[in-house]
């Protein structure tokens, strides 16, 4: 798709700690913000240094007409030099990458769960479902209350945390359970860590449309390394995360036996 | 006055001598998102087998300081799909393309070449000799001079149009093989393909790539693939293709001084897919400045005193 | 409960897996500046060769990206003068010393060795066989196998205590050499030393070092000789001793878990002189986290399917 | 020399750009800044990074009992990457090293020649001479007089600039064979680019007692990795520039032929 990607160097607005080394970084972004639908990506890089070398993998998690905002937890090197970055300075966006979640139709009942970074969609989910209208709840998961972040995009979020210090005692895949016994979504959205998205496979995968955004290694998230298989359905074949994902229709795809 | 760019492997004639590696951007055509490749000396495709391959299971890529780790395994659509699908596209897109080939036996390196022979816009083929050869109990192919004798010239007398091999740094002499690639008649050798590696996850124990070591790629290589195409370019007379770390515009001159007549752009795609278009900016500017009227020029240009390198005495 | 971190060498016991490489320590005793170098498993010498050697004429070092080149030539005092006048103050300092010889004649090393076996608090000897062989036409001893056999054959007889060879990685398979280092007696065999690289300044068009290839050390070299420790560990029973790009204490333990026995650490103190002091106490936090009550159980203990490993079918 | 030389982490008090290019960057130093002399120097390291992977050698450009400061050229990717660190953040210092200039004796008539980021020595150079009562006089050379950088701490201070539009007209080599017209000094220092150490080896080595601080390419800057020799005069034997300079007497070296 010539035309639909692009590179643009993109100045750092803000960096806010939103919960325990997790942050949110808003971005000037002309090019790519306009057009990211939810799921979609970026690869983000750094100039000036071979170290880290790679560009990093993030979902948007919110974008307007010329800015966007990336939601992330400083894990390794790579975060935590965004976290660092002071407003004024630049990195390096790559995207709008990938295929996003499908488009959300009017009084279309979905269910998102969220967990870990997964939580990155809340904002940009909750604005395509306004736009058109879907009825769109969040269900999000954290081990405690002290790592849920607040966001008042979302007007219909339920937590869990497995030690019951907000919301819901139990994972956000109980939680869906226990909402299920009074009626089922007419689509169901998943986005965290991969273990999570095996459960909601295995539980939900057969008797909702479920959709699944999955995280793998990525070294250039444009279909250019193939270093990013997930394996299909059925099949001794592997889709790629980066061009054919990451969101997935969770009956196409497997999850690699040793996860 | 613009500096001519022109280069030539045997008789093809590259517009400029910056091409993409193999593997490194998908077929070629995911690059035209970022930039126009019809500016480029060359597009070179992701390795060709016979059949479609599916490749190898996750984690494939790992970082590590200054390059990364792969283990893809080949994955890729097969020559046949390539010819049907791709070909038309990169051809509309104006690339001058060259098509890479692997295989576990010899026969069928002959018979990749024999099928992509008959389409003229295919303009050269790239042997990636860096797979096991399933014959010999699975020593790579590009380790053993007799081996690589036996491919190239088999392949040499099926294809008519430029044929360069792609050697593997692995081994203690590559100039021995430069120097069989050009006894068969190769028109031109890639050095070189990616250095066998290994990384770790202290905390599971488990190798950080599936298949435990795999290649080597990014600016950690370059000063060695440097020194191997240096070695090389003492050893033959064809022309030399430089793959290995190249970054930034000065690689890119390094590698010809030291004897390369082009270059592969590969892992650096993966963080700036438009590279190749902002090194012809400046290698143009240094040409320029430094009143150079020919890139062709700077190959082997070095200024050095033979005698004093102990890597050549060996030799 | 404080982890136990001894491992062994053969018959010598060191107190911890962590030694200083040669070359990169001065002759041990510069590094006391900055912490008690008797906390160490040991000090390695500077190589000595049997008189003083000037070494080569500058440019000697040249940064790359995650590593540096170098061309010492093997600049040194000479074997008498370091234990007339080195050894005294290390063994002040109460370091384990192991001492690194360089010869460019088989008949020079068994002459080094005879002169250092006299002196018991000379621990352990590691053969450097990186050096041109002059009656050889200037291949590396190290690259040649017969060669090494012989040498290490030879040093053997004459030097009862600790004997390790240090294996030079530019070669293709380097467990043939490590596994003829065992049958000659080797104690040990250390894992690697420099790889050739080479880097052009693009304006005068001059190598970066006098000798226009020289030895890539760093961060850049993990990855490969990671992978050479991994592949010798499946070849021999005698204990490894890696060496390269050791960087942070994580890389400690990764070499271990691929089959390391001790690591040596080298470029790393040129930034952080007292960098094994820190990797010391970060292993014994790493080890205590893990509940591993000897540092011995990570030697290599991969959780990896050897089926899976292209690199190990080769052999 | 056990217990002279130490890693410590300094943070940054400030940085000013004094010139093209051109900076100087005071730092916090409690460990180093008491026991420097003039004309020794620091290697500097980055903490966090692999690349640039070695430390970087500094002269001292001054010091008092708790602060010191560097005086650099932003030429490459350290110089640069130190210029633009904000107060509060840290380098790591490894120092003194080295043999710096010989001490002043009160009375010693002593001239410095300096230039390009040699100009480092002459705050930390007249601050000693001051100390010990001795008389020194500064000549201050560049290509033209936008590169000079104004030093309140040197009293007697004259310049020299290739386009004369300041002071001298000609090189601070031709400067001082005009002064020595009128007077010989005690002793003659210089720190600069090496063409001019060799023009000032060359000119005055056998007619005054010289001392020259020679800049070589540096791994380690202790003596570890004998990366830096300088040949000794006469000799087919090197000094290194670390451990037994950066300062020599001018008749003990012999500079490479190719510089
Ligand atoms: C499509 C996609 C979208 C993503 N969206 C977000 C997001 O919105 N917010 C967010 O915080 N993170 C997201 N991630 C994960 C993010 O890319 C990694 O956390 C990031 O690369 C870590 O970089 P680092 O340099 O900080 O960590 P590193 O130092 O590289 O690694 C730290 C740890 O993270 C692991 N890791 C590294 N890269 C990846 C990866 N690509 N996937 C999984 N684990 C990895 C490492 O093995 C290590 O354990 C996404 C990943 C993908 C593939
Ligand atoms: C004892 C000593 C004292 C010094 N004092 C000062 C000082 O007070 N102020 C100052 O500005 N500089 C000083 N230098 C030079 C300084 O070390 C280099 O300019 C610096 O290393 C450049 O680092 P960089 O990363 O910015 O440049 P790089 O990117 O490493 O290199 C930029 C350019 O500088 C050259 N270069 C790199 N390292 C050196 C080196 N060690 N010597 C000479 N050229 C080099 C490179 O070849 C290249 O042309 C000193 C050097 C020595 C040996
Ligand atoms: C992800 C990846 C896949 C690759 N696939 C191939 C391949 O299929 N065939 C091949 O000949 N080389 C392949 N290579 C090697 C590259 O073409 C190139 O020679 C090597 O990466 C060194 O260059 P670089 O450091 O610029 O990446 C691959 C490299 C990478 C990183
Ligand atoms: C400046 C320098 C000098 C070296 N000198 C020697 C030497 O004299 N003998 C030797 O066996 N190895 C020598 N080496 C190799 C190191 O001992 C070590 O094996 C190598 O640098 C890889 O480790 P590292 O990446 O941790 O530095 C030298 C390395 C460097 C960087
Ligand atoms: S990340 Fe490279 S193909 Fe998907
Ligand atoms: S810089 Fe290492 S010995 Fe001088």
């Amino acid at each position: 798709m010539p035309g639909n990607c692009f590179l643009e160097s993109a100045i750092i607005v803000q960096t806010r700690e939103v919960a325990e080394s997790t942050y949110i970084t808003g971005l000037k972004s002309r090019l790519i913000a306009p057009l990211v639908t939810p799921g979609q990506f970026l690869m983000v890089s750094f100039p000036e240094t071979s170290d880290p070398l790679l560009p990093r993998a993030f979902s948007v998690c919110d974008a307007t007409a010329d800015t966007l905002s990336l939601f992330y937890v400083a894990v390794g090197r790579g975060t935590r030099r965004i976290s660092k970055l002071k407003p004024g300075e630049s990195l390096v966006l790559n995207g709008p990458l990938g295929k996003g979640f499908p488009e959300m139709r009017s009084a279309q009942k979905i269910w998102a769960a969220v967990g870990g970074s997964g939580a990155a969609l809340i904002p940009i989910l909750a604005r395509a479902a306004s736009k058109t209208s879907a009825d769109i709840h969040f269900y999000y998961g954290a081990r405690t209350g002290k790592q849920l972040v607040g966001f008042d995009e979302a007007a219909n979020l339920e937590y869990a945390t497995d030690d019951g210090s907000k919301g819901f005692r139990g994972n956000v895949v109980q939680l869906l359970i226990e909402k299920m016994k009074n009626g089922m979504p007419d689509l169901l959205f998943g986005c965290g860590p991969t273990p999570m998205l095996i459960s909601m496979q295995k539980e939900f995968g057969a008797r909702v449309p479920t959709y699944l955004s999955v995280e793998t290694p990525m070294a250039c998230g444009m279909g250019l390394c193939q270093g990013c298989p997930v394996r299909k359905a059925g099949k001794k074949d592997y889709y790629l995360a980066c061009k054919d994902g990451p969101v997935f229709r969770s009956n196409e795809i497997e999850f690699e036996a040793d996860l | 006055m613009t500096p001519d760019l022109r280069v030539r492997i045997g008789e093809l004639e590259l517009k400029n001598p910056i091409m993409t590696a193999s593997g490194t951007c998908g077929y070629g055509d995911e690059l035209s998102d970022y930039f126009d490749i019809s500016i480029l000396g060359a597009v070179v495709s992701k390795s060709l087998t016979l059949k479609p391959k599916i490749g190898n299971e996750p984690p494939r890529v790992a970082e590590v300081a200054c390059g990364m780790l792969n283990s893809i395994g080949l994955a890729n659509i097969g020559v046949q799909a390539f010819i049907n699908e791709k070909m038309p596209k990169l051809n509309k897109l104006g690339a001058l393309i060259i098509v890479n080939i692997a295989a576990k036996r010899v026969e069928d390196y002959v018979a990749l070449s024999e099928a992509l022979a008959g389409n003229a816009s295919i303009r050269g083929l790239e042997l990636n000799l860096s797979c096991p050869n399933v014959k010999e109990g699975g020593i790579e192919f590009g380790t053993d001079v007799r081996t690589l004798s036996t491919i190239v010239k088999r392949v040499r007398k099926v294809f008519p149009r430029a044929l360069v091999v792609k050697l593997t740094p692995n081994v203690t002499r590559i100039s021995e093989f430069a120097k069989a690639a050009e006894a068969e008649g190769a028109d031109g050798v890639t050095v070189a393909n990616t250095y066998v590696g290994m990384a770790v996850d202290v905390y599971s124990r488990e190798p950080r790539i599936h298949t435990v070591t795999g290649g080597l790629s990014g600016p950690a290589i370059k000063p060695l693939t440097m020194a191997k195409v240096f070695e090389v370019s003492k050893a033959v007379r064809i022309p030399i293709i430089a793959s290995g770390g190249i970054f930034v515009w000065q690689d890119v001159v390094e590698y010809m001084i030291a004897g390369a007549t082009a270059v592969e752009i590969g892992t650096a795609l993966f963080t700036k897919p438009d590279a190749p278009a902002g090194f012809l900016k400046s290698m143009g500017e240094y040409l320029s400045h430094e009143n150079v009227s020919a890139v062709s020029e700077l190959i082997g240009s070095l200024r050095a005193k033979l005698e004093n390198v102990p890597h050549l005495k060996r030799g």
